[in-house]
C-alpha cells in the first residue's frame, strides 16, 4: 500500500514501508568488508602490499610473544608478473590447532583478543582474514596455509572466505609427518600488487618493526634480495597481563550492561569483583556517594541509579590501573634501537608512568635522537608506534602527531615554524602502548586525537626534550665558553700593539697580563652592558649621522 | 675649547688603560652618551650641548671588546697622523686599519660605518675636533658671492669663478677672509635651486653670498656659514624643502647636531633664520598642485621632531602639525611648477621683503 | 602443552596453541562499533551531535524519497544540563511496518539498501543504530520512536541495543489510535554532547542540505531558537532505479561467486542476465575472446577460465552503465541551490555524464558561484556532497578536495598557490553521486581517491571552470575596454595642448579628431609593441643611464 | 654635427604628428634603438656611435600612449625654453611638467625616473644634444692644474684655489682656455684619492692637471677632459677602482656611453688610457690583504663586458678574466693601506714612469 501524502503523489515506481521492509536483510560483516576494503587498507595496489605483510608480521609476533618464544620470521616476496605477486609469510609461534584452523583465517570478527585488556598488535580478528580477502578477489586464489603446534603432524590446506556467511571453505587439507617438530604458521597468498622500496614500504615497515622488536629476527626476501635483521638481544619483553576495567572512564552504557549480565551477588561485590583498582573500601565509598545499598542485585539497580553510580566512580579516588597489562619497549630498549639505526651525537628515551583514557590503561614513550650524521635541515623524522607496530600512513591526522607539533621546541633549543614539526638533526620516535588503540579506521594507521592522548604524548616528549636541551645547552655553552676565550685572545695583541703606538710603553709586558686575565676569565662580562644599549645608533635620527661624517 | 694639545689626550688615554691592565682591572673606556637622553638644549644660546652621562666600554665584555680594540687602534692611527703632520679621511683610515686578525677569518673592521662612529667616539672622549685629529670631514658644498678670501696663499674671488662657484673644502680654520661685501647669506639646500640662482644673478642683484650644502651640510660647509656670520655680523636665511628631512638640515646649521653636540658653538650658527619652504607656504604661493604626498617615516618623523626642545617655538609646532595633518610635503623644485623664474623673482624677493622667517 | 623453542624458554604465563584456541569466540558487529565509535563519527561530544542529526536526516529523506514523497522534516534540539541534549527527529515518510520495527532501529548491518545497486543516502545499515548505541553508552537511556505506515495504528516503543548479540531489546511497546493517518518515524535520543553553531555544526550541516535537497522542507528547533529552510521546487528528484552490475572494474572475486551461486544455466545467459549492458551479441564477444563455449554451466568454470573471462569482459566495448540508477541534483537545481544561498554574480552548474568505478556507475556534478558579495580574500569556499549528504569534516583528506587542488585554476583567471585550492570570490560545489560511495571511514565524512573518481571530478570542474573563465574574462575585458577609452580621453586634451605649443597650430581640430579616432577604435594596438620591447632599461648596464643624468 | 636650429627641429616633429592626425593615421614618433643590439663600435676611431634600427612610439596603443603623451610635453616645453633663453635643469623640468591629468588621479609625470630618458629620445630621435635643448646635465666634478680659464667673463686659475679645487659646471662649451700648462691629465675617480693627490702637490711635481670625477663621470665633466685632451693634445690617464664599475667609468670617458652613443665624438676621449687599479696591480704592489671579495653581481658585470667589443683588447680580456677567477676587487683606498703616501710617491709615478697603460 502506497503512503499518501498531501503535497507529493506518489508515482508508480515509489516503495511503501511494505515493500521496503521486504528487502530488509541481514549484511554479513565479511561482504561489509569486501564492499568498503580500503577501511582495512587496501585502497591501491602499492599499499595493499605493505598491508598484507603488516598483518602477517603483526600476528606471528603476537603469537610469539603470547607464547614466550623469540621470534624468527621470514618474509618472502616474489614477483609472477607484472602487478602479481605471491607473498610467504612464515613464523615460529605456536601454530594453531586443528579444530580452529579454518575459522582463525577465515571468519571476520572471529578471535581471542578482542574482549580481553591485555596490549596486543592484533585486536579485531580482522587482519589476516583482510589479505586472504584481498588476495581471492584480486587473483581468484585461494591462501595457502601450513601449521603445526609441534606435535606429529603439520597441516597443509587451501582456504577461501564465503563473505555472504562469512564463513570459511577449505579445499585440499592434507598432513604431512612432522619429525622436526616444527611449529609455527606459513601463510602463501597470490595477489596483484604494486612493488615499491622507497617511504611507504616493506623495507621501512620491517627496519622500525626491527626497532621496535628488538629481540626478533626477521630474514625479508624481496624482489632485489635478501635483508636480515639481526636479533640485539634475547630477552623477551614483559609479558602483559589481562586485566579488568579501571572505574576512571569506563561509559555508562556499558556498565548497566555488566551489572545486566554478571554473576555477583550484590552491587559492592560486583564493584570489587570486576573491576581493577576497587578494594573493599573504594567500593563503600562509590555506594555512599552513589546512595546505594551495598547489598542491592546489580540487575536490580535502574537506570537513574546506575548514572549516580557512575558519577560516584569517576569522583571516588583511587590509584591507576595496573601496569602490567602494558608492555612497554622500555627505555633501554628504545636507545639500543635508535643507536642501531641511526648515527646522532645524543639519545635519550623516556617512558610514562601507565594513565588511563576512557578507562583504558595506556603507556606513552618517546625516544629522540639528536644531532651526529642526522640531517640538520628539514624538519624531523617522527618514527610512530602503536603496541610496537609501525605506522607509516596518515601521519598528519595522527594523535601523535598532533603531540609532536603542539610541544614547543623552541625551549629545547630548537626551530620550529608556528604549528609545524621541529627543524633539525632530530629523530622522534613515539610508541603508545595501551590495551585498547583508538585506530581512526580499520587499517590501524593512525591514532585518534583523543585529549588525554595527546596530553600524555606531550608530557613525554617534554620529559624527553628537557633532557635533550640539557644536552644541545650544554653543547652550545662549551663551544661559546671555548669561541668567548678565542675572541678575546684573538684581540688582545692589537689592543697591546696600539697601547704601544699610544705610549709608547712596550706591548709585550702588556700582552701578557691581558692573556693571563683570560686564563683566570673571572673579569669577563657575558651580558652586554649599558654601552651597548646607549650606543645603539637606531636610538638617533638616521640624518644627524649623515651630517658629520 | 679643547684646542690645546689633542697628542697628549690620547696618550694620556693610553697610559689610563695601561693602569688599569697593572691593576688586574677590567680596562674601559669611558664615552659621553650620545643620545636624546644626554642633549642639553640651551634655548638662550640657542644652542645643544652634551650632559655628563657616560657610558663605559670594557675590553673583557663580549659585547664590547671589539670595539674596544677598535678604539685602541683609532687613536693609535691618529696619533701617528698627529706626528707624522699627515692628513687623511675616514675612508683611508679605514682601509688602513683593515686587516684580518691572526689565525681566523676576522677583519679588525669590516665596513667603514664600523670605523667611523668610532672617530666621533674619540672626538666626544677627548673633547676634541676630528680635524684635530687630522682627519677630514666629506666634501660637500659650493658658494659664490662678492667674497675674497686667502687659501694656501692663493687669493680666491668667489664671485670670479664662473659657473662653478668654490668647492668647500673640509676644513676651513685656515682660510682668512679679504673682503666681504654682502648683506645676507642664503644657505640653499640643493644644488639645483643654487644653479638657478647662479644664473639669474640672485646673488649679485641682491648682494649677498649664496651657499649650497647639497644635502645635510658637511662640517666645513657649516663652519663656513658660522664662521662669516660670527665674524661679519652677517644675517643667514636656509632656505630648504618642506618636510622634516629639510628642516631637520636647517636645524642642524642652526643649532648642532646631536652627535656633535659638544661643537655646537664652532658649527652652530644660532641667528640663522628659516626661508622657506613651509607647509603654509603651499596655500599662500599656490604650490599644491607640485607638492608630494608624505610618507609615514616623514610622518614618524615631524611627531618625534614636535617632541624637541629646540623645536618649542610655536610656529615650527604649528609647520609640524600641518605635516602631520595634510600629508603634504613640497621641494625647493615645486616653485618651478610656478615659473622657471617664480623663485628668483617672486618667492624669495618677497619673503626677504616681509621678513618672513620662521625661529 | 607449551611449545619449545631453541632459543626462549616459555615461562609460566605462556599460552599455548590450545590456550589460544580456547579464548576464541565470535565478536558481535555491535560490539565492535560500540568499542570503535570514533568509526562512526562519535569521536568526540560535539561531533556526535551533528553526527546524529546527519544519520537521522539522511535516512528520513532517503524515506520519502523512496515512498515518493514530498519530505517534511522536523528536527528538535532541547538542553537539559550542561552536557546532556535531547535530539527529536521527525519525518513524514512511509514509516515502518510492525514486523521490522525493532530490528530497523535495532540491529546493525542490517537493512534494505546494501545489496542493491541505486544510489541512497544511507547503505550500510548502521547509521542511526549508531546513534542509538551512543545515546545508550553515554545516558543509559533508550531510544524513543514514533511510527505509522499511514494505518489506522502509530506505534511507540523504547528500544535499546543488546550489543553482545547485536540485536534490539524493546520496551514499553505502546499503540495510539491515527485518526489522521499520519506516517512517517519520529526518534528521541538522549545523550551528553556539547553544542556549537559555527562551521561545522548542525546549522551548516541543515543548510547545505537544503542547497541539495531544494524540494525538502526542514524545520529546525535548536537551543537558540527555530529555523526554516523552505522548499523552493515541488518537484521530486527522478528516482533513481535499482541496475544490474556493469562488467567494467567489478573484481574477480565477485565475478567467482556470483558464478557459483547464479540460477543461469549457462555462461552465455549468465552474462546477459546478470550484467548491465551485455546482450547476446556483447556475451559472444566476451566468451569468444575468453575462449569458452557459451554453454558451460557457470559453477563449472575454473578458477583460470573465470580469471580469462575477467578479462574478456574488461576488453570488450560496452556501453557505460544505464545512468537511472543514479540521481543527480541537476543543473538546474544546484544553480537554483547557490542563488538561494550566495549572492554571486555568476552562477554555473555541470552535470557529467554517469561513469564507472570498479564496477560501480557514479556521477559527478560541479556548481560554481563567482564574485558578487562573496569573500575575494582568502581561498575558495569548498561544499561537498555524496548522494546530497554534505560532507563537512575530514575535507583534506577527500577526493573532491584533492581534485579542486589539483586543477589549474589560472586557466580560469583566478588566483592558486600550487598544489592549493583556488583564492577569489568563489564557491565551489562538488557532487558525488554513485550506488556505492567509497567513504574513507563509516563516519562518511571523505571519499577515498580513486583515481576514476578524481579525473571525473576535476573533468567536471574543468567544464564548469571553462564557463567561469569565459564570464571572468568578459568581465574584465569590458572593464579593459573601457578603461582604455578613458585613458585616451586622459591623455588627447595634453597632447593636443602639447602640438600647438609646439607648432603654433591651435589645438581644438587636433583634439577633436584624435577624440573622433578613440571611438572609432579601428586603430587601437593593445598588445606590447617593438617600442616597448627595446626601451625597458634592464637591457642597458645601470651605470650606463647615471652616465647622463 | 647637428647643430643648426634646434627649435626648427622641435617644431617638425610636430608637425609630422599633426600630419598623421590628418590622415588619420596611428600618430607616431620614430626613436633610434639605444640597446646593445644597435650599437657600433668603430675599433678605428675607438668610439661607440649608434645603429640605424629605430622603433616606432604610437599614440593608440595602450603600451605607448603615455610615453607618447611625455613625449610631446618634454618637445613642447624644450621650445619654450630656447624661446625663451631660459636654461634649466632636469629636475626643474619634471616639476613643471608634472601635473594631474583632468577627472584622473593620474598624473602626467610620477617621478623623475620617467622624463629623464625622454629627454633621451628627443635628444637622439633629433640628433641634438641636451644643452641645444637649454637642459643642464648633473653637476659632479673638480679639476686643479695650471690652467687658466675665461668663464661668464670671470678668469679663473685652476691653481689657484686653495684647497676646494674648481667645480666643473654642467655646460662646459662656453668656457675657453686663456693658458694651459700640463703635461698630461690624471683624471681620477673618487674625490678622497684625488684630495689625497692635491694635499700631496701631486699636479705640481708631475705638471698635470688632474680631475676627479667623483663617481660616473657627468657630461661636463666629460667633455672638460675631451675638450682639454684634444685642443691641446694632452695623454688622459684614467685612476679608477679595480672592479667593473671603475673599469665601466673607464669606458665611457674612453668611447662614450652607450645611451649617448650619438654624441661620442663630443664626450668621448679615445686616446684616454688606463692607469689603474687593475687584479694584476693586487699582487704587483702587495695589496692582497685590502682587497674586498667581488660579489655575484660583479662576476655577473665582468662577464657581460668580456662581451662588448671594445673591451676585447686582449690586456682587458685577461683582467676581466682575472676577476671572474679570483674574485677580488680592490679600490683606490686600498693603496693607502700599503702607507698614506703610497699612492702619490710609489704607486703613481711608478706606473708612469713605466708606461705601464692598459689601452
Amino acid at each position: 500500500m502506497a503512503a499518501k501524502d498531501g503535497l507529493g503523489a506518489p508515482i508508480s515506481d515509489n516503495m511503501t514501508a511494505e515493500d521496503i521492509a521486504l528487502n530488509m536483510k541481514e549484511i554479513s560483516v565479511a561482504e561489509f568488508f569486501e564492499k568498503n576494503r580500503h577501511l582495512l587498507g587496501y585502497e591501491n595496489s602499492s599499499k595493499a602490499m605493505l598491508t598484507i605483510v603488516k598483518e602477517g608480521v603483526d600476528n606471528s609476533l603476537d603469537a610469539c610473544e603470547d607464547a614466550g618464544i623469540l621470534p624468527e620470521l621470514k618474509v618472502t616476496v616474489k614477483q609472477l608478473g607484472i602487478d602479481r605477486f605471491r607473498i610467504i609469510m612464515e613464523d615460529n609461534g605456536p601454530g594453531v590447532v586443528e579444530a580452529k584452523m579454518a575459522l582463525a583465517f577465515g571468519k571476520m570478527l572471529f578471535g581471542s583478543k578482542f574482549h580481553r585488556l591485555k596490549q596486543s598488535r592484533g585486536k579485531q580478528g580482522l587482519g589476516i582474514r583482510g589479505a586472504i580477502l584481498y588476495a581471492q578477489l584480486t587473483t581468484g586464489k585461494p591462501a595457502k596455509i601450513r601449521t603445526s603446534t609441534g606435535d606429529a603432524k603439520v597441516h597443509e590446506f587451501e582456504l577461501l572466505i564465503d563473505t555472504v556467511r562469512n564463513e570459511p571453505k577449505i579445499s585440499a587439507h592434507t598432513t604431512a609427518p612432522n619429525k622436526e617438530r616444527w611449529h609455527g604458521v606459513s601463510i602463501e597468498l597470490e595477489i596483484e600488487g604494486v612493488y615499491v622500496e622507497r617511504a611507504q614500504s616493506i623495507h621501512e615497515y620491517l627496519k622500525r618493526t626491527a626497532i621496535a622488536n628488538p629481540y626478533a629476527h626477521i630474514i625479508y626476501n624481496g624482489p632485489n634480495g635478501v635483508l636480515k635483521y639481526e636479533r640485539t638481544t634475547n630477552t623477551m619483553p614483559k609479558h602483559p597481563k589481562e586485566i579488568k576495567p579501571h572505574p576512571y572512564g569506563i561509559e555508562l552504557g556499558i556498565l548497566i550492561r555488566m551489572m545486566a549480565t554478571t554473576r555477583s551477588q550484590n552491587v559492592r561485590s560486583f564493584l570489587m569483583g570486576e573491576f581493577s583498582r576497587v578494594g573493599g573500601s573504594s567500593a563503600d565509598q562509590i555506594l555512599a556517594l552513589a546512595k546505594l545499598e551495598a547489598g542491592r542485585k546489580p540487575a536490580s539497580i535502574a537506570n537513574d541509579e546506575a548514572e549516580r553510580l557512575h558519577k560516584s566512580m569517576q569522583m571516588v579516588k583511587l590509584i591507576a590501573p595496573p601496569t602490567d597489562c602494558i608492555s612497554p619497549m622500555t627505555e633501554t630498549l628504545i636507545e639500543n634501537g635508535l643507536k642501531k639505526e641511526l648515527e646522532a651525537d645524543f639519545y635519550v628515551a623516556i617512558t610514562r608512568p601507565p594513565s588511563v583514557y576512557r578507562g583504558n590503561p595506556f603507556q606513552v614513550e618517546v625516544g629522540l635522537a639528536y644531532g651526529g650524521k642526522l640531517n640538520p635541515q628539514g624538519a624531523a623524522e617522527l618514527y610512530r608506534f602503536a603496541n610496537k607496530v609501525p605506522l607509516l600512513y596518515h601521519q598528519s591526522s595522527c594523535a601523535i602527531t598532533k603531540a609532536v607539533e603542539e610541544v614547543d621546541w623552541k625551549r629545547y633549543g630548537l626551530q620550529q615554524s608556528s604549528g609545524g614539526m621541529p627543524v633539525g638533526p632530530l629523530v622522534v620516535l613515539v610508541h603508545f602502548a595501551s590495551v585498547w588503540v583508538p585506530f581512526t579506521s580499520e587499517g590501524k594507521e593512525a591514532i585518534a586525537e583523543y585529549p588525554e592522548i595527546i596530553k600524555d604524548i606531550k608530557l613525554a616528549i617534554q620529559d624527553a626534550g628537557r633532557n635533550l636541551a640539557s644536552f644541545v645547552r650544554s653543547q652550545r655553552k662549551s663551544r661559546e665558553g671555548q669561541m668567548r676565550r678565542q675572541l678575546f685572545e684573538r684581540y688582545i695583541p692589537v689592543v697591546a700593539e696600539s697601547l704601544e703606538k699610544l705610549t709608547g710603553k712596550d706591548h709585550a709586558p702588556i700582552e701578557m697580563k691581558l692573556e693571563a686575565m683570560v686564563k683566570a676569565g673571572k673579569l669577563i662580562i657575558v651580558e652586554p652592558a649599558e654601552e651597548t644599549k646607549t650606543e645603539t645608533k637606531k636610538a638617533e635620527p638616521a640624518e644627524d649621522e649623515g651630517a658629520d661624517e | 675649547m679643547a684646542e690645546r694639545n689633542p697628542k697628549e689626550k690620547l696618550v694620556k688615554m693610553g697610559n689610563d688603560i695601561i693602569k688599569e691592565v697593572d691593576a688586574k682591572e677590567n680596562p674601559k673606556i669611558e664615552i659621553p652618551i650620545r643620545s636624546l637622553s644626554n642633549i642639553i638644549y640651551n634655548d638662550k644660546s640657542k644652542s645643544l650641548s652634551i650632559g655628563d652621562k657616560t657610558s663605559k666600554r670594557f675590553f673583557f665584555n663580549v659585547a664590547h671588546a671589539k670595539k674596544f680594540m677598535q678604539t685602541t687602534m683609532v687613536a693609535a692611527f691618529c696619533k701617528e697622523l698627529i706626528e707624522g703632520k699627515i692628513h687623511t679621511n675616514l675612508r683611508d683610515m679605514f682601509y688602513n686599519l683593515k686587516r684580518t686578525l691572526k689565525d681566523s677569518e676576522e677583519n679588525t673592521f669590516d665596513e667603514q660605518s664600523e670605523s667611523d662612529p668610532i672617530v666621533v667616539d674619540i672626538e666626544v672622549a677627548l673633547d676634541m675636533l676630528r680635524e684635530q685629529l687630522h682627519l677630514g670631514a666629506d666634501v660637500r658644498g659650493r658658494v659664490v658671492g662678492n667674497v675674497s678670501i686667502v687659501d694656501r696663499g692663493d687669493v680666491v674671488n668667489w664671485g670670479k669663478l664662473g659657473s662653478g662657484g668654490w668647492a668647500i673644502p673640509s676644513i676651513v680654520e685656515e682660510i682668512t677672509f679679504k673682503s666681504v661685501d654682502a648683506k645676507f647669506i642664503l644657505v640653499i639646500e640643493k644644488n639645483a635651486a643654487f644653479e638657478r640662482l647662479h644664473e639669474d644673478k640672485f646673488w649679485q642683484k641682491h648682494n649677498c653670498i649664496i651657499i649650497t650644502t647639497q644635502g645635510q651640510a658637511a662640517r666645513g660647509c657649516r663652519r663656513l656659514i658660522q664662521r662669516l656670520s660670527a665674524e661679519f655680523k652677517l644675517p643667514v636665511y636656509v632656505f630648504c624643502d618642506s618636510d622634516p628631512y629639510g628642516w631637520y638640515i636647517y636645524s642642524v646649521i642652526k643649532f648642532g647636531s646631536m652627535s656633535l653636540a659638544h661643537q655646537s658653538d664652532r658649527l652652530g650658527t644660532p641667528n640663522a633664520r628659516y626661508i622657506g619652504l613651509t607647509v603654509s607656504d603651499i596655500e599662500e604661493f599656490g604650490l599644491d598642485k607640485f607638492t608630494i604626498r608624505a610618507k609615514d617615516v616623514d610622518i614618524k618623523r615631524a611627531k618625534d621632531m614636535m617632541k624637541y626642545e629646540w623645536f618649542q617655538a610655536p610656529e615650527w609646532q604649528k609647520e609640524l602639525k600641518l605635516l602631520v595633518d595634510k600629508k603634504k610635503k613640497a621641494e625647493l623644485e615645486a616653485l618651478s611648477g610656478r615659473g622657471l623664474r617664480f623663485m628668483t623673482e617672486e618667492y624669495l624677493p618677497k619673503k626677504i621683503k616681509n621678513k618672513d622667517f620662521l625661529p
